[in-house]
């Protein structure tokens, strides 16, 4: 590791924004309204004419539509996907009642049966954003269960189980006209788009600059439809990874150091990012590289 | 973008740490196989084939003859392989009277991955996923009629991601 | 040329026996790049490489290696404040890459 | 313990296709674990298929198959409703055995 490289990075960045200032002053943004429906719009339109070959609901297979070798290897593993321990297992923790006699199917609407599509939510009496992850452990601890860890395989492997019982169905995300789900959504929008780590990535920079190109022996997903197929088995980690897991591994991999799983940050991120890719079907368990 | 390219974190990539590190491991006591002609024949696990490190000394040990190739044994491989951990191989033949099929991969620490018995009756075809240390060929045997034949394809094989 | 520059840096290095690095300055540049280090955290955006550098700081301090000890927290106090410039100067610069 | 290998044995025709995912770590003996220290060799040696009493595939595996290893193949011969016995050996010793109906 070459320290030296921060330091020119760190003089890169300065000089840089030297450059960039006259010209931001010059496009100077009036404070824009937040406008989540008109980002979807832009957003989906930005990647269906990056990829005009792709229909709408091949962005949920991420890498595997962007490459044909790939393609071809996941279909092959698809036949007997490595998920099937983690969906089983979750299938059947999910039945199990918690020591006080009730189970998940009691905290959730219609049993918790089809209903992924619908998170994360905003809670408007919290103000706050709910994701699927938080509501299962919140559902663990109202019931005197110890929550699960959010990176581990208990919590993937309940996630696997209601992410299958919704695939196919459209994501579905609602945002109240609340300002604070407003504020929520914009500040997930930001975090998308903020570089960070010494590498000095976004989430944008890979996922929205250099979809389908290779990082590399890895070829990079298209945010949009980025999280419908989570949770996922990544042959990288061979083991299951929730979303919380993906988000802290992003974090660590471009040398930022990663928040706490189901942080503000991290949910509303998933807010913004579900938000955007509403009408892509729900594809998760997934496999991935 | 520039990748700054450093060493890629140990604990992540552990399991592509194995290529250095060749350990010959006993794998536990069983029987001498029979004389090598006979050894895929037989029933037993083929435990010598399997300690051998070269390709050439496993084919040897596990038939006791030497392969060629044939257009004749189809071999299904990736270009770039997903993730060197799981790297789905699959192989068809139209040779008749096939008795074994093995997959060897070159340069991983032993070269034999997995070795088939195909007793009378069954399609001579097999797919499975192996684990690959790195860039390198991979092998496939057809044993029929008593001869050889084999199939070669390169696998790339690297790790993925910015490093971390 | 080429003859000078070596006697050169032997004569620097012959004069600075006495300003070799000290305890002392260990533990205010190491304090400083904490602080840093502390403030980039406030603003969430803390660099792994700034946690590994402070670290191999330390351990150069205890090994009682204060020239590089030095020179690492001088070096991780860098890195803290890169931390802090990117998520300052990030505050308005996300826009520029946002799908309109 | 719910069985560790899955089956799913398709009959058309008068061949059967087999598919077989075993949960099994499949340990090659190469790999350090987070500590550093070598995880010993712990993988499935002898995999066999039978179909009434009589092996129809036998796999003999090395420490390179991968973890929760998955197999393909096909065999003539058999017809929905036969049964197809699995079993699985490792290095160990430890074992795991299931009938499967083919369908």
């Amino acid at each position: 590791m070459k320290p030296r490289f921060a330091i020119h990075l760190a003089l890169a960045m300065f000089a840089l924004s030297l450059v960039a200032m006259p010209l931001f002053t010059i496009t100077a943004r009036a404070a824009d309204k937040i406008d989540p429906e008109a980002d979807k719009k832009a957003f989906q339109k930005f990647f269906m004419e990056k990829f005009p070959k792709l229909k709408p609901e091949d962005f949920v297979n991420g890498p595997y539509s962007m490459n044909e070798d790939l393609h071809k290897q996941w279909e092959e593993k698809e036949q007997f996907p490595p998920y099937e321990f983690s969906l089983e297992a979750g299938k059947e923790m999910f039945s199990r009642p918690f020591k006080n006699g009730k189970s998940y199917a009691d905290c959730f609407p219609n049993q918790g049966i089809g209903i992924r599509q619908n998170y994360p939510y905003f809670d408007e009496k919290e103000g706050k954003v709910i994701t699927l992850e938080l509501a299962l452990n919140r559902c663990r601890e109202a019931n005197g269960e110890a929550p699960f860890s959010y990176v581990k395989d208990e919590m993937a492997a309940l996630t696997a189980y209601m992410a299958f019982t919704s695939r196919g169905k459209p994501f579905d995300i609602k945002i109240p006209n609340d300002p604070r789900a407003l504020e929520a959504y914009q500040k997930g929008k930001e975090y998308f788009y903020t570089r960070r780590g010494q590498l000095n990535f976004s989430c944008a920079t890979c996922h929205v600059q250099s979809p389908g190109e290779r990082i590399r022996a890895e070829v990079l997903a298209p945010a949009l439809g980025i999280l419908n197929a989570m949770p996922i088995y990544r042959s990288e980690w061979s083991g299951m990874g929730t979303t919380s897991r993906r988000f802290t591994t992003c974090n660590s991999q471009i040398r930022g150091v990663p928040l706490t799983p189901q942080d503000d940050e991290y949910r509303n991120l998933e807010y913004y990012l579900s938000y955007v890719s509403n009408g892509m079907p729900i594809s998760g368990p997934g496999a991935r590289p | 973008m520039n990748i700054t390219e450093s060493g890629f974190s140990a604990t992540r990539r552990l399991v592509l740490k194995g290529t250095g590190l060749v350990a010959l491991i006993g794998l536990g006591a069983v029987p001498l196989s029979v004389s090598p002609a006979l050894a895929a024949a037989n029933d037993k696990y083929p435990e010598d084939a399997f300690r051998q490190k070269s390709e050439a000394d496993a084919i040897k040990a596990l038939y006791g003859k030497t392969a060629e190739p044939s257009d004749k044994v189809k071999m299904d491989a990736p270009e770039i392989a997903e993730n060197g951990a799981v790297v789905p191989i699959a192989v068809t033949t139209t040779l008749s009277d096939v008795t074994s099929i093995s997959f060897l991969v070159a340069e991983n620490p032993n070269a034999l991955a997995a070795s088939y018995r195909i007793p009378q009756g069954t399609v001579p075809a097999v797919a499975n996923r192996l684990k690959m240390a790195k860039t390198t060929n991979v092998t496939c045997i057809v044993e029929a009629g008593g001869k050889l034949y084999s199939a070669t394809r390169e696998v790339k094989v690297t790790v993925g991601g910015c490093g971390g | 040329m080429s003859i000078v520059k070596p006697l050169l840096v032997s004569m620097l290095l012959i004069a600075s026996p006495a300003l070799a690095a000290s305890e002392a300055d260990f533990k205010a540049a190491y304090a400083a790049a904490e602080a840093a280090n502390k403030e980039a955290g406030s603003l969430r955006n803390q660099w792994t490489t700034t946690a590994t550098t402070l670290a191999a700081a330390k351990k150069a301090a205890d090994s009682g290696d204060f020239e590089t000890a030095v020179a690492q927290a001088k070096e991780a106090e860098a890195l803290a404040k890169a931390s802090i410039y990117q998520a300052t100067s990030e505050k308005e610069r996300w826009k520029d890459m946002e799908i309109r | 313990m719910a069985s560790t290998i899955r089956v799913r044995a398709t009959a058309n025709g008068d061949i059967t296709e087999v598919q077989a995912l075993i949960q099994h770590p499949m340990d090659s003996g190469f790999v350090k674990d987070a500590k550093g220290e070598l995880i010993p060799p712990h993988f499935i040696q002898e995999l066999t298929f039978e179909h009434n009493g009589k092996p129809v595939f036998v796999a003999d595996w090395g420490a390179a198959v991968s973890k929760d290893p998955y197999v393909k193949f096909a065999f003539k011969g058999g017809k929905k409703g036969d049964d197809l016995k699995i079993s699985w050996v490792d290095n160990k010793g430890a074992t795991d055995t299931t009938t499967a109906k083919i369908q």
